[in-house]
């Protein structure tokens, strides 16, 4: 049997989406040293104010989605300086954050249940069809998908190291201590690294949500295949995010031709324990 | 499943939250049912992506409660229910049903789906309250049912050899098969596979998978590689809508035989123009029975009736008839007459003319919204089906399987 | 009233279960500091070893194979070495590493075990699960008498566990381990080889869950791979942090109460008629507990007494300024 | 006497609930050399971070200038023209060693690539290799880089915390030079050494620290004479 090439682009779909999502939690981890479980919230957050907008207040899809990146980054600053910036000021450890995210998740996942319910829902764009293009099926959307994707992860490379704001992020991410005496106000840092954060997330979580549907346990669903992405890149590294992303999304797309779709999800997982075992330092990490 | 009275209660609750907080504690020890009334307890998922199947059988089994107390109650007294949530969820369940057996000393329970049925089995024959369930259609209980665990939803292995004997009458040879990989989708999708084969046709690919996700291109793609035209989808309405969409945008061409639970209007509505032609299975139409039964649902649900509602309806009144029967309200004591109500004596329709009946020393046999539900033995029911094929906005039924020509 | 306190004694041998599953978990983090997040999966492993080794062999209909119909006892120790050996294969890869990879990877294994549970059905009766699992002495305790027997069980084996924790606390080896939790490099200074030490403690802990597994698997009767999801994992921690963490009455405490708290908002439908919005609104207040605990009681009900230079040194450093 | 640029005065510091210094009072004056001598795990860091505001400060105040600096946040008195050389982690391994003194220049308002230039002067092994990754430096260039870093705001007080550690004498004796010049270029310098010899040739004033607590405190010429020189091997 011939390998499909339909399974590849699915996987590159798929797997840029993560990719996204996946620099917003590194991001969050390096500079604020805890993994957060609610990030997978936020991207569902993100998707559902983008469904507010577009479908309730008949938005277009474009604007809805614009519409979303600051609602989902007030958010996620209201709600770190109400649940998170409390401990950190208290100097609590990364455990009493992760758990608190554990917590806060139960609360945003369930609270969108409670609002949305739990039916799937989808955001009011013009029927899709795929065109047939080299032998593999693709739809516009998913073009856009790829290339808003593409350019964001862009984007995110030229603002890490042509920027001011950039260079502090990755110098606060690599030593926050050094960087408080180099002068820097870290808070200030951590606010920017939420915005930017929490703003790439709500993309992904609408990006996904036009790909497949909204529904309140999208990015709970996904929080494990980014954190496959995030390990498999070195933690705390955004680029190693993005190829860990798309290699996710790949191999888990791929893996479907050769064995048995329902475990799918396991993929990622054995991805990631193996490149552990061969290479603990992630994808991208040094050689030495 | 909008409700005037609860939402004075919601209110009240509002105001009186930071009492709950404290409250909690005491609560255990206040809680249970009173000796005044009867308690049926109803064990279904109530969150996730099966939330509906607790919030629509929910319904369902308030219609048959009320009547039921409309007619005088369970031997006398008034039936109340209490809903115990599964979180779909094993464990969750067993502390539910242990709940509603315990504590709140239910006579018989409904529920849960096929997830959670097979674990809490063992338990409810301990506590020898017997559970009544409307959703579960796992082959597991094929040959464990009987004794305390009945159902009125039909078996997936009916379902399955049902649904291979649709893509057999019609003429495909070949044909692929999708399922959920969970407890009621795979027991269905393997009984497919085995009719078919059974049948003298083949299986070009099998593809299990997992629910929930939002993506099933991939799937697709496995699923339609050797260009089947006909495939069977055994899948919730959620993931099937979700499936059904990317099948229509890829182009991939062929039809569908679907599982009961996407046999609703709305489900065929929402696929639309696609879905023409393609097949389904579901419960024969009920007649009169099931019109009424239907007119009341939507009358409190503002929707027509779910999948297994019916059943959900079905059960209630079997656990009330079974407890008129055995004159008492005792799970142990009536239990055993789930399946005499059910069968075998002078055909009824309602809670009153069936206690009527018994009153009279009369056997029954009870005919309901889903269907004539005669229990085995086994605690299942011999269902027949009925065969929809979708003009590209509703579904139209187009034939009937009997029960008589799936025992092969 | 009888009723009542039957329903209590479910809801405390589950209870126990927990606290069990919060001890192993005790000595992973509270002792050790090694961030566990896939303890579902030890849980797992013991409850489905136990099963089969102690279920009937299989009938025509059924879908696993396996089936050796051994005493129960055989069951629970084959449980306990089961997951003490899944900790070695875990701990391999991660234990030498950061720990948050520890956190993410045993998560990730937790996961694919389900999968396998749910895929394999030769060995775990895949998504139909494994039924009919024997319960100890049934024949001989008086089944009203039962409930309260088995409860007696899972109590004699927190208590077991509990006098293990003390033990080693005090021992050489529990200060090595805390030593190893408060500052490795002055650990590896003093020349303990902290990989061996940081494995035999996630073992131990590991045995704990799986005997907390098997436990389950003879209480339930029934596994099927729904009962082994990530919140079982996320209930443990729960408990733990709630209750106080490096102090084993603290891990039985708090699984004690976690458990408590989820079994009264069962009783807020009666109270207040809520419907359809009651069991979300019991996810959250689950979530808001664990929030409140660690903001205003961050360690615990029960703090552990002392904390060493080391541990305040690391404190200081996440507070930043 | 005229007003010290940095005064320590009774000062107790520590990590949360412990205590590593005991009422220690210092003072640096404008333009000198000052550095602090003691045997390991005295507390000689622990001062350092406590100037910089990265310690638990129990009681006591800090001057500098003529703020009291004793609860202002740690990247403000960086502001203020404080720079500091943590002794480990004392560069951002993953930056370049241009993106190393970019951080450093965080605050500055003028120039940075001219500042830059000026660093690229004083140490001219890092003009070499400006996109290399901090991690990849040898130890000594990773000192230079480390000093280049925290002179980038062009502070007035620089704080420098074991500058010889782990490096080989010929390096510890290019290392002093270079510190040397930073000094008679006018910036007022506070070190911290276990090394005692390596800092006698440079420093006008000596403290000794021991238990976290100040013994001995003069002048060189005095330190030289005294038992505190003897007891730390001089």
């Amino acid at each position: 049997m011939a390998f499909d090439p339909q399974f590849l682009l699915n996987g590159v779909i798929v797997g840029s989406t993560i990719a996204l999502a996946a620099i917003g939690l590194t991001l969050i981890f390096g500079i604020l040293d805890f993994i957060n479980f609610a990030h997978g919230e936020y991207l569902t957050l993100g998707a559902y104010a983008a469904l507010v907008a577009n479908v309730a207040l008949g938005l277009p899809f474009v604007v809805a989605a614009v519409v979303a990146i600051p609602i989902t980054v007030a958010l996620a600053l209201a709600l770190d300086r109400v649940v998170f910036y409390p401990l950190r000021r208290e100097g609590a450890g990364a455990l009493s954050l992760l758990i608190t995210s554990f917590g806060l998740s139960i609360i945003l996942r369930n609270a969108v249940e409670m609002v949305w319910s739990s039916d799937p829902r989808r955001f009011d764009v013009g029927g899709a069809e795929a065109m047939a293009i080299a032998g593999v099926r693709i739809t516009a959307v998913q073009i856009a998908i790829v290339v808003v994707s593409l350019v964001l992860m862009i984007a995110i490379h030229l603002l890490l190291t042509r920027t001011t704001l950039g260079v502090t992020m990755r110098a606060t991410a690599s030593n926050r201590s050094l960087a408080l005496s180099s002068g820097v106000n870290t808070e200030r840092i951590v606010t920017w690294t939420w915005v930017i954060g929490a703003g790439l997330t709500a993309i992904a979580g609408v990006l996904i949500g036009l790909n497949t549907v909204v529904r309140p346990s999208m990015g709970f669903g996904l929080l494990l295949v980014m954190f496959a992405a995030v390990i498999l890149g070195g933690i705390g590294d955004p680029y190693g995010a993005m190829l860990g992303g798309l290699s996710i999304g790949i191999a888990q797309e791929v893996s479907v031709a050769f064995i048995s779709a329902s475990y799918k999800p396991a993929v990622a997982f054995t991805i990631m324990v193996v490149l552990l075992l061969w290479k603990p330092e992630g994808l991208r990490g040094a050689d030495t | 499943m909008v409700n005037g009275d609860k939402q004075v209660d919601r209110r009240t609750f509002l105001q009186t939250t930071a009492v709950a907080g404290g409250a909690f504690s005491v609560a255990g020890c206040m809680g249970g049912g009173g000796s005044d009334t009867a308690v049926l307890g109803m064990l279904q998922p109530f969150t996730g992506e099966v939330a509906w199947v607790g919030e629509s059988s929910e319904v369902a089994m308030n219609i048959a409660v009320d009547q039921i107390n409309e007619a005088g109650g369970m031997n006398g007294t008034d039936i109340e229910i209490v809903t115990e949530d599964t979180e779909t969820n094993q464990q969750t369940a067993i502390s539910a049903l242990r709940k509603l057996t315990d504590s709140d000393g239910a006579s018989a329970i409904l529920g849960p789906t096929s997830f959670t049925l097979p674990a809490v089995m063992d338990i409810a024959q301990e506590s020898q309250v017997p559970i009544i369930s409307p959703t579960a259609g796992t082959s597991v209980l094929d040959d464990r049912g009987g004794n305390y665990i009945f159902r009125t939803s039909a078996s997936d292995s009916l379902g399955g050899k049902a649904m291979a004997r649709i893509a057999r009458d019609n003429g495909y040879e070949e044909i692929a098969v999708m399922y959920v990989d969970n407890q009621g989708g795979r027991s269905f999708g393997q009984t497919v596979i085995e009719g078919f084969e059974a049948l003298g046709g083949t299986i070009t690919t099998e593809v299990a998978l997992t629910p929930g996700k939002s993506s099933y291109r991939s799937e697709l793609t496995e699923a339609f590689q050797d260009e089947p035209e006909f495939v069977s989808l055994t899948a919730g309405t959620q993931t099937g809508q979700i499936i059904l969409d990317q099948w229509d945008e890829q182009g991939l061409g062929g039809v569908w035989g679907l599982s009961n639970d996407m046999q609703t209007d709305s489900f065929a509505a929402d696929v639309g123009a696609p879905l023409e032609d393609s097949y389904a299975i579901g419960p024969l139409p009920g007649g009169e029975k099931y019109d009424e039964f239907a007119a009341e649902y939507e009358s409190r649900a503002g929707e027509s009736p779910q999948p297994f509602t019916p059943e959900a309806y079905d059960a209630a009144m079997l656990a009330a008839l079974a407890a008129e029967a055995a004159e008492s309200n005792s799970g142990s004591d009536l239990a055993g007459e789930i399946p005499a109500v059910s069968k075998d004596g002078e055909t009824v329709t309602s809670f009153q003319a069936g206690a009527d009946a018994l009153d009279n020393g009369t056997e029954i046999d009870y005919d309901g919204a889903s269907g004539p539900v005669d229990i085995t033995s086994q605690g299942n029911i011999r269902s027949s089906f009925a065969v929809f094929q979708s003009t590209g906005s509703e579904w139209e039924q187009v034939g009937e399987i009997a029960a008589d020509s799936l025992d092969f | 009233m009888l009723e009542q306190l039957s329903f209590m004694t479910s809801v405390a041998t589950v209870a126990g279960i927990y606290a069990v599953l919060a001890l192993g978990l005790n000595i992973h983090w509270g002792e050790t500091g090694l961030l566990n997040f896939g303890h579902v999966a030890f849980f797992a492993v013991g409850a489905y070893t136990t099963a089969i080794l102690t279920i009937p062999s299989p009938t025509a209909t059924q879908a696993y194979s396996f089936g050796f119909g051994l005493p129960v006892v055989v069951g629970i120790v084959g449980g306990c070495i089961a997951a003490g050996l899944v900790a070695v294969l875990l701990g391999i890869p991660t234990l030498q590493l950061d720990e948050e990879y520890l956190a993410i990877v045993s998560i990730g294994l937790a996961e694919i075990l389900r999968h396998v549970m749910m895929n394999e059905n030769w060995l775990t009766g895949g998504v139909a699960g494994l039924y009919g699992i024997d319960r100890p002495l049934r024949g001989v305790i008086p089944p009203e008498a039962y409930d309260f027997f088995y409860l007696g069980l899972v109590v004699l084996a927190v208590g077991l566990c509990y006098a293990y924790s003390r033990r080693l606390k005090q021992s050489p080896f529990g200060r090595v381990l805390r030593s190893i939790r408060d500052d490795e490099e002055a650990s590896i200074a003093l020349g303990k080889h902290t990989f061996r030490y940081r494995m035999q403690a996630f073992v131990v802990g590991g045995v704990m869950a799986g005997l907390a597994g098997a436990l389950w698997a003879h209480y339930a009767t029934a596994l099927t791979p729904t009962a082994f999801g990530a919140n079982i994992t996320f209930l443990t921690w729960v408990g733990l942090i709630v209750g106080g963490s490096g102090n084993s009455k603290g891990a039985i405490l708090g699984a004690g109460l976690i458990i408590a708290f989820r079994e009264a908002t069962r009783y807020l439908p009666d109270l207040y008629g809520l419907g359809d919005i009651i069991p979300t609104l019991r996810l959250i207040l689950v979530g808001a507990l664990v929030i409140v605990t660690i903001r205003y009681r961050p360690d615990g009900l029960l703090p552990e007494r002392d904390i060493s230079y080391a541990e305040y040194c690391k404190r200081v450093e996440y507070g930043g300024e | 006497m005229s007003d010290p640029l940095l005064s320590l005065s009774a000062v107790t510091a520590g990590y949360g609930d412990l205590y590593v210094l005991e009422d220690v009072s210092l003072r640096v004056d404008e333009g000198n050399f000052v550095a602090i001598v003691g045997p390991n795990g005295a507390g000689k860091s622990t001062l350092l971070r406590t100037i910089v505001g990265g310690t638990t400060l129990h009681d006591g105040t800090i001057r500098y200038g003529n703020d009291d600096i004793s609860r202002t946040p740690r990247h403000e008195i960086v502001d203020a023209g404080v720079g500091y050389v943590p002794q480990d982690d004392a560069v951002f391994p993953d930056l370049t060693v241009r993106e190393n003194l970019r951080m450093g220049g965080y605050t500055g308002d003028g120039d940075v690539d001219a500042r830059i230039g000026e660093i690229y002067d004083l140490f001219p092994r890092l003009e070499e290799r400006p996109d290399q990754a901090a991690k990849t430096l040898s130890g000594g260039e990773s000192r230079m880089l480390a000093i280049g870093r925290a002179l980038m705001p062009g502070p007035d007080l620089l704080l420098i915390d074991e500058p010889s550690t782990g490096l080989a004498p010929q390096i510890v004796d290019r290392m002093f030079e270079r510190i040397d010049k930073i000094h008679t270029e006018g910036t007022t310098v506070l070190l911290v050494e276990q090394d005692v010899s390596a800092v006698v040739d440079s420093s006008e004033r000596v403290y000794t620290l021991q238990n976290g607590e100040i013994g001995f405190e003069g002048s060189v010429e005095e330190f030289q004479a005294s038992d505190d020189a003897e007891s730390l091997g001089w």
